[in-house]
């Protein structure tokens, strides 16, 4: 039992930071009444959010440090993911605002709970023991089923959040359990001492087995992978967009992290236990998910579907589970989130008080409507189909090299191909913007005009999809860079 | 001047004109399309009569113009042969163009598409020169295709008329199945010489006589044989050719000029000009000389047969150009090159004259052309009468007329020649003479002698036409009553063609003159055979009119089998017109529409689809369906590591 | 003494009793919350076994956190619930179909 | 200027790509005028810019040229890595060439969204142009991919009635086989120590069984695209119901790329596989002359009739590929080429009487000679180049594909050979039942002949057209080196 320095305050500085600043929006949207909702509270929450990454930022290059007595470590890949949840929550909450005020979400306690969210995802990036990874893992989950049930007056709300909370709970027992074998079988909950267990305990043995199939199911099912994907759907579809907003992009990076710690990290030793199940969720994932999504009339669906198809993708670098496939697992999660924010920015931008624009229908004709959002449209839509010269296309193929690296080339070719399917329907939304005339209704809700500002940084955040192409190979060594210390085999 | 550019001369005039009359006609007027027309076509003819007297003062040429491409180590050349074989051919093409242009101008004076018609038959010229200077097997089919396109044009000039246009496409596809033989011809000449210029292959052709290589079922095939058949087709194609014939009658929906010059004097030649070319090569092959013997033999007996029913005018002519045709090949077959030509130009002569004549009483007529008609106008067309009698007497080879000699000289080296079929075709072509003889009498008593069956309205303004028109009858009827005198010695000495065709087997060793033919001829058979069908065409059309019709009571299903052809048409209608329709009919619906779009494409696409639907039906709402598929795959994947992994 | 088999068996079956509560239950979604309850029991005794066996501390510290955690959820659990009904004027597991396909 | 000297290859390509992103810029049919004319300025600029390609190219040799090599993704060893040989030069050219004639013939009839067609064309112009430069396996794909979303949305906002199903159906349909040759090109890059160089990848040693399954995998792509039968059925339909525009690139250009891959990637890479598979490929380009051209036969609908004739004279291309012969495969590329002109004329051709009765039915039609005669001709002379005719281009590559195939088996040529018949009589038939004839339909005898536009672009295809029949010679010199050089590639085995 070591005592508390500085450097340990340095290494969760990030979440402290956050979590203080929370409380300080808490405080003041109760006392600090105004006329426009969270006329304080909405900067200053943005404020917090970019303080959080500068910090995070901040000790990038530092060596890795553990902290706590080894309960969290602060390391490059940990910066880096904490700086994107931060930004893309950032982004979600700039997006979400309209939305959110006409449907009378906007008030303080939703930005709280999202930053509460985000000091949970930032702990679960930190994790470097089973505690901080479990009460990372509730903390944003306990987050996301309070923003959803926040749209009080909605059925369909409630009901998702009533199916995301029994669900979660139910994983995050399962995960629990497996962890506790897990305890008991290494007599240890920190990972890095689990690490070390994996030398002696051999992984035939039946009930670490048992433990790790659990572990991973609980991870699978926050990557909301085939078979633990049934209640991404329900979800996505029941939540105000811009809480799936919410809950759909960021998360991901979080999922990652987690992924990466607990598997890599914790229980590397055991690799080939656990690979083969991420290869089989992978496959299947892709598949149901691409399949699925074919049979989608509300955008918001079909978008939880391609969700569970990308998560197979990530799945897909992770399991072969050489450098390259977590520098490739990472870098898909980032361009996924970024893409995912690109979409739903645009399904905000185009919904009105009233107007829902979560059915596919909705979309007919946005290229007479409004030629540049239907472009925007057009690219996520081509990016996350993975065709070049988007960035999707670049993390497909990371993946896909990884994948076929480590040997797996049969899983390749069915990935490859199930692919296929899964650009049909997105070409089926580009179908509905170009080729078919926009109906009556939707016409002069388009032509209200859109805050400027939306659609600047819906611009630079969709053509970041394009305009990355030609640095790709810099953005990639980034990635893989900051995964360096991790000392990968 | 410098020979090359005076040979270079000849077509490219043709050319130029073909290109003012057709692009700049609608500017400059008819006048000067025709004029413009003419004078390009009458610059030829001078040329090549130059050119002619200059080659047979000994002067050849054998070169190339420019290269075409090089690949793969072959030079494709443009380039000119220029021996007595390719003058002889200049002259006639170059001297018949020229007729037939002076004649069009009176003929299609009220067509709309007077200017298109001159550029028409001058771009014919043109592609006919090229066909017959070319010294190498790329540039005869070039030339080959070009006068092919200019037959399809100008069979379908009148291209509303519905029989027009099947015509012309008719006439296209029969000739592509002759070039199918042809173009493969070229690719083995290709193969085994490794070069298309005649001089090289002509040179190495003797080293491989003997070489042989296994076709199907392990026959063992001469490399020459092959190559002679495959170019015999094509040359069928041209020259319809019994079973490829069916074309040239329907031509004859062609304004009569073109029949004239196209199918009769000049195009249709080609194919006995390219076999002639092509002697050397067939020297070497037995077997393609008695298949070409063969169907010589055949064409000539069945189209004559054929032409004793018709009563179109146009296509009595036509019959008798297939039957003569026939008889080019007869001498081919037999070797005779050298007699085929001299036919071959004769033929040239006395044929355009007869379809002219044919034709300018067309034009008197008002476009009826149907004999039964007509009669008794040789008082009113006086010339025409004159010049077309001359024709028929040239045709049935009355002595001294062109025809006599080169058909002479003809059965003569067949009655000499040793290729196997050889008593067949002598037995052919005698009867040839008679059935001659008879269908052009036939047509000289029906169309103007008798009494006049036409209607009162034609009869009234029927009158010879202008003058024109008859120039060039009377230009065209003094070769085909001089050509065979002045040619016969030459031709049959060896002295005319030299060795640009070979000579071994052919009537120049018979010692044959033309002092000693007409001498010769009152005992032949074939002057007196010839004079019987004379007799018989009077006694039937003239003196009892009744009894071909008679006769053709007494035999009907002969009778009708002539009527139709031999049904050549009807089959080759049913089994290759309608039978690739069918065909293509059948794979579009079942191949791509059925099978692959139908089962595999959308097949597929509609299984993901209700695959879809169905999965989606495992997402029912239900929370504790939802628990219960996590359990299940957690349970899944758990037995799989204790059963699959754990042993 | 009890050996370290006993409590795993016992956490074993309240594990499987809670999962079982989970998806067989058709009718009241506060059975459901109860279920849940006791799955994060399964795991308490689990981990209160091992750290006792292994004689280290941490794992009942994490077991303070779960109980923490638990009656977070069971909070939120119950508040969603409340918000459901509301709405619903139903707390039927079978009612909660208007999200499918 | 030393931009033009150092990077003529990627000035090709991207300037036509940021000249369709100004016109895009200047995006609403208001301002439709100043569209076209930038398009026009941007393609002939274009063109002049490809002239140099054909002047400095250095024909003894068989060497890339115009070489351009930068890392780009060093991690993966990709690199933007662009030059030519003899073989892609005549295709570059092809393609400045012909999108000049696209943007002139959309000029009129395009009126909806006339920024966004316009900037589609020339966008893809530069992609094309990207296919046939790439040397890395990367960059091939991502230009041939990135080339279906134009053409895609081409297809689908200004094609026919049935366009939805038929943008849908070429896309995936390309997508499938592309998916697979990435899988290809990924497995060679691990076989190759992570590089993507195509040139290196044609030196790698492979064994027999790898060699196969690569080539199907590049030919699942390539096939797809020429297309061969029987995965041919997506190009009817793309070209149905494309506009006219569209059809002329897909079926001069888009097509090409796939015999491009062939010669580029599949051959040379595998060069066991080709000569073990190629019995098989020449059999189905044997039965695309033949089924083709009898499916052709019965076409009511001219677009379709003229892209099944596509499919077949592209059959002529592959088996001249896979006999492995000199002037087989010379014929074969200037086939391409040839193809290229006169398809796009025909294209055009069917376009120019579809602006006037917006019909493609043959029916529709039948004696338009007498009202269009200057039409008339063009149609007829580009059909008898179909045919074949010599003195067109379209004779050039026949011939010496038959040729060339008949010096190595006399009864391929046989077969070949019958496009001679078949060729003429679906073409020929459709000629004498849209052009000559007596006039039924009283809306035909209102049709008005070509007008100075129209007669502009058709004169200069067919220039091209006669230029290519008339004299080869510049064609086959500028490929000779590089096809000798791939042939005597392909003949060593790897094994």
């Amino acid at each position: 039992m070591t005592s508390l320095t500085v450097l340990d305050l340095w290494a969760v500085a990030p979440e402290i930071v956050v979590a203080t600043l929370a409380c300080l929006v808490l405080v003041i949207d109760l006392y600090i009444r105004s006329e426009r909702p969270c006329a304080l509270a909405y900067p200053l929450t943005i404020g917090t959010l970019i303080v959080g990454a500068v910090i995070s930022l901040a000790g990038l290059y530092d060596a890795p440090q553990l902290a706590l007595n080894g309960l969290v470590v602060r390391d490059g890949v940990g910066d880096v993911l904490k700086t994107g949840t931060c930004l893309g929550t950032a982004a979600v909450l700039f997006y979400a605002r309209d939305y959110a005020q006409e449907r009378g979400l906007w008030r303080g306690e939703y930005l709280v709970l999202a930053l509460f969210g985000v000091v949970g995802m930032m702990t679960m990036i930190g994790a470097a023991h089973l505690l901080t990874l479990y009460v990372g893992i509730e903390l944003l989950a306990l987050c996301l089923y309070g923003m959803i049930a926040m749209q009080r007056d909605s059925v369909r709300a409630a009901e998702a959040a009533m199916k995301y909370f029994i669900l979660g709970a139910l994983a995050s027992g399962v995960l629990l359990y497996g962890m506790s074998l897990l305890y008991g079988l290494t007599g240890s909950l920190s990972l890095a001492a689990m690490s070390q267990a994996s030398a002696t305990l051999s992984s035939e043995s039946l009930p670490l087995m048992l433990a790790i199939v659990m572990v991973v199911a609980g991870l699978l099912f926050k990557l909301g992978a085939v078979p633990f994907h049934m209640w991404v759907p329900d979800v996505y579809d029941g939540s105000a967009t811009s809480t799936t907003l919410y809950l759909s992009a960021v998360p991901k990076l979080a999922a990652f992290a987690i992924l990466l710690r607990l598997l890599f990290s914790g229980l590397g030793g055991w690799i080939d236990v656990w690979q083969d199940m991420l290869a089989v969720a992978a496959v299947l994932s892709i598949g149901l998910g691409n399949v699925v999504a074919i049979a989608q009339t509300s955008i918001k669906r079909m978008l939880a579907y391609s969700t569970i198809s990308n998560m197979g993708f990530l799945l897909l670098g992770f399991f072969a589970g050489t450098a390259a496939g977590y520098s490739a697992a990472m870098a898909y999660a980032v361009i996924y989130m970024v893409s995912t924010l690109a979409v739903f920015g645009i399904i905000l931008a185009l919904t009105r008080s009233g107007f829902e624009s979560d059915l596919l229908d909705d979309f007919r004709g946005l290229n007479e409507r409004n030629p540049w959002l239907a472009f925007l449209m057009l690219t996520v839509m081509f990016s996350l189909a993975g065709i070049p010269p988007t960035a999707g296309f670049f993390a497909k193929l990371m993946v896909l090299q990884a994948a076929l690296g480590a040997g797996f080339i049969e899983v390749v070719v069915v990935a490859a191909i199930l692919a296929v399917v899964g650009a049909f329907y997105y070409l089926r939304v580009v179908k509905l913007m170009y080729f078919d005339p926009p109906e009556a209704g939707t016409l002069k809700i388009a032509a209200q005009g859109y805050r400027r500002a939306t659609i600047w940084v819906l611009t630079v955040n969709t053509i970041l999809l394009i305009a990355i192409t030609p640095w790709i190979g810099e953005m990639i060594d980034f990635i893989a860079s900051s995964l360096v210390h991790l000392n990968l085999s | 001047m410098n020979r090359e550019l005076l040979y270079l001369l000849v077509p490219l005039s043709c050319l130029v004109a073909a290109l003012l009359a057709g692009f700049l006609g609608s500017r400059i007027g008819r006048v000067n399309a025709h004029r413009s027309a003419i004078g390009g076509v009458g610059l030829a003819f001078v040329l090549s009569c130059l050119i002619a007297s200059d080659v047979f003062s000994g002067n050849h040429f054998n070169g190339s113009v420019y290269t075409w491409a090089v690949s793969g180590g072959t030079r494709f050349e443009i380039g000119f042969l220029i021996d007595p074989l390719s003058a002889v051919m200049m002259v006639v093409v170059t001297f018949v163009s020229l007729m037939v242009h002076i004649y069009t101008i009176g003929y299609m004076a009220d067509d709309p598409g007077y200017t298109r018609f001159f550029s028409y038959i001058a771009l014919f010229t043109f592609a006919m020169l090229m066909l017959v200077m070319s010294n190498n097997f790329l540039q005869l089919f070039f030339g080959w295709e070009g006068v092919g396109l200019v037959s399809y044009l100008l069979i379908g000039f009148w291209n509303e008329r519905e029989s027009a246009i099947r015509a012309n496409l008719k006439a296209f596809l029969v000739n592509r199945v002759g070039d199918f033989g042809f173009i493969l011809g070229i690719g083995a000449v290709l193969a085994l010489f490794g070069s298309l210029d005649y001089q090289t292959v002509f040179d190495a052709a003797p080293s491989f006589a003997d070489g042989t290589f296994t076709g199907p079922f392990g026959s063992e095939w001469h490399w020459m044989t092959l190559i002679c058949l495959l170019l015999f087709v094509g040359a069928m194609g041209k020259s319809a050719q019994v079973p490829l014939h069916v074309w040239l009658p329907d031509s004859m929906e062609g304004p009569t000029p073109i029949s004239a010059l196209i199918h009769a004097a000049t195009m249709v030649t080609a194919g006995i000009f390219l076999v002639a070319r092509m002697s050397p090569l067939f020297e070497l092959s037995t077997t393609a000389l008695a298949v070409v013997l063969l169907i010589g033999a055949l064409t000539t007996l069945l189209m004559a047969f054929v032409a004793l029913v018709q009563t179109d005018i146009k296509r009595v002519v036509a019959y008798s150009t297939l039957s003569q045709l026939g008889y080019m090949t007869v001498a081919l077959g037999a070797s005779a090159y050298s007699a085929a030509i001299f036919h071959l130009a004769t033929h040239a002569f006395f044929k355009a004259l007869l379809f002219l004549a044919a034709g300018s009483v067309i034009i008197a007529m008002h476009h009826e052309q149907d004999m039964r008609r007509m009669g008794g106008l040789r008082k009113l067309m006086p010339v025409t009468y004159i010049t077309c009698v001359i024709g028929s007497l040239a045709l049935a080879g009355i002595p001294p007329f062109a025809g006599f000699f080169s058909k002479d000289a003809i059965i003569e080296a067949v009655h000499h020649s040793s290729t196997p079929g050889a008593g067949f075709a002598y037995v052919a072509v005698m009867i040839g003479v008679v059935l001659t003889a008879f269908y052009s009498f036939r047509l000289v008593f029906m169309a103007f002698h008798g009494e006049e069956r036409m209607d009162a309205k034609t009869r009234s303004h029927l009158h010879e036409p202008p003058r024109v028109v008859t120039i060039p009858l009377v230009a065209l009827a003094v070769p085909s009553i001089l050509a065979g005198l002045i040619l016969v010695d030459p031709v049959m000495d060896g002295s005319l063609f030299g060795n640009s065709v070979v000579v071994s087997a052919g009537p120049e060793g018979l010692g044959m003159t033309a002092a000693g033919m007409l001498a010769h001829a009152p005992y032949s058979a074939p002057f007196w055979l010839a004079l019987t069908g004379i007799l018989l065409a009077w006694v039937c059309y003239s003196w009892k009119p009744g009894l071909p019709a008679s006769a053709a009571e007494r035999w009907p299903r002969l009778y009708r089998l002539l009527m139709n052809k031999y049904g050549f048409d009807e089959f080759y209608h049913w089994v290759f017109a309608d039978g690739a329709r069918g065909l293509g009919h059948f794979f579009w619906e079942w191949g791509d529409r059925r099978l692959i779009d139908g089962w595999m494409v959308n097949g597929i696409a509609g299984a993901v689809g209700r695959a879809a639907g169905l999965v989606r039906r495992i997402q029912s709402g239900l929370v504790y369906h939802y628990a219960f598929a996590m359990i299940i795959g957690l349970v899944g994947l758990m037995s799989w590591f204790l059963f699959a992994r754990g042993n | 003494m009890i050996p370290l088999s006993h409590y795993l068996i016992v956490g074993a079956l309240l594990f499987a009793i809670s999962i079982v509560g989970i998806f067989l239950n058709r009718k009241n979604l506060v059975i459901i919350l109860m279920a849940i309850e006791l799955l994060l029991l399964a795991a308490n005794v689990n981990f209160v076994a091992f750290s006792h066996y292994l004689e280290d501390l941490s794992g009942q510290v994490f077991v303070f956190f779960v109980l923490t955690v638990a009656a977070a959820e069971a909070a939120i659990g119950l508040a969603i619930l409340i918000v459901l009904f509301r709405t619903r004027r139903s707390i039927n597991v079978q009612d909660l179909d208007r999200l499918k396909g | 200027m030393a931009l033009l000297n150092d990077h003529l290859l990627s000035v090709l390509i991207w300037f036509p790509v940021v000249g369709g992103i100004l016109v895009l810029a200047s995006c609403d049919d208001r301002r439709a005028g100043r569209a076209r004319w930038t398009a026009v300025a941007v393609s002939v600029a274009t063109f002049l810019l490809s002239i140099p390609l054909w002047s400095r190219f250095d024909r003894t040799s068989a060497e890339m040229q115009f070489v351009e090599r930068i890392p780009w993704i060093e991690r993966f060893q990709i690199e933007y890595f662009l030059g030519v040989d003899g073989i892609s030069v005549p295709l570059v050219l092809l393609t400045t060439l012909l999108t000049m004639v696209v943007v002139v013939a959309g000029w009129r009839v395009v009126q909806a969204r006339v920024a966004q067609y316009f900037a589609a064309f020339l966008i893809m112009e530069g992609l094309m142009i990207g296919v046939f430069c790439a040397l890395d396996g990367i960059l091939f794909y991502l230009f041939w991919e990135a080339m279906l979303i134009p053409m895609f949305l081409i297809i689908g906002v200004w094609g026919g009635p049935n366009r939805v199903y038929a943008a849908i159906k070429f896309f995936l349909y390309t997508l499938l086989g592309s998916l697979l040759m990435l899988v290809a090109l990924l497995y060679l890059s691990r076989a190759a120590g992570g590089s993507f160089d195509l040139l290196f990848f044609h030196h790698l040693p492979l064994s027999a069984g790898v060699q196969t399954l690569v080539f199907l995998a590049f030919f699942a792509a390539f096939a797809v695209k020429i297309p061969m039968v029987p995965v041919h059925t997506w190009l009817p339909d793309a070209h149905v119901e494309a506009p006219t525009g569209g059809s002329v690139i897909l079926a001069a250009i888009t097509l090409k790329m796939g015999a491009y891959g062939f010669l580029r990637i599949a051959m040379p890479i595998a060069p066991d596989a080709a000569h073990q598979i190629a019995p098989i490929i020449i059999g189905l380009s044997l039965l695309a002359v033949v089924y083709i051209a009898l499916v052709a036969l019965v076409q009511q609908d001219m677009k379709k009739l003229i892209a099944y004739s596509s499919i077949s004279h592209m059959g002529f291309v592959t088996l001249g590929f896979f006999v492995f012969e000199t002037r087989a495969m010379e014929g074969a590329i200037v086939q391409m080429i040839s193809h290229g002109f006169i398809s796009g004329a025909l294209f055009l051709c069917v376009g120019v009487l579809y602006d006037r009765l917006h019909s493609r039915e043959i029916a529709t039609y039948g004696g338009v000679i007498k009202v269009m005669p200057v039409f008339a001709f063009f149609i007829v002379f580009f059909a008898m180049a179909n045919a074949g005719l010599p003195g067109t281009s379209g004779f050039v590559g026949e011939f010496l594909v038959i040729l060339g195939t008949f010096s190595v088996n006399g009864w391929y040529a046989a077969v070949a050979a019958l496009t001679l018949i078949v060729g003429a009589a679906y073409t020929l038939w459709m000629v004498k039942r849209v052009v000559f004839g007596p006039i039924q339909n009283p809306q035909v005898a209102e049709m008005e002949d070509l007008d100075r536009r129209e007669f502009g672009m058709l004169l200069f295809v067919a220039a091209g057209v006669l230029l290519i029949g008339v004299w080869p010679a510049p064609l086959l010199e500028i490929m000779a080196a590089s096809v000798d050089q791939l042939l005597a590639h392909v003949a060593v085995s790897k094994l």
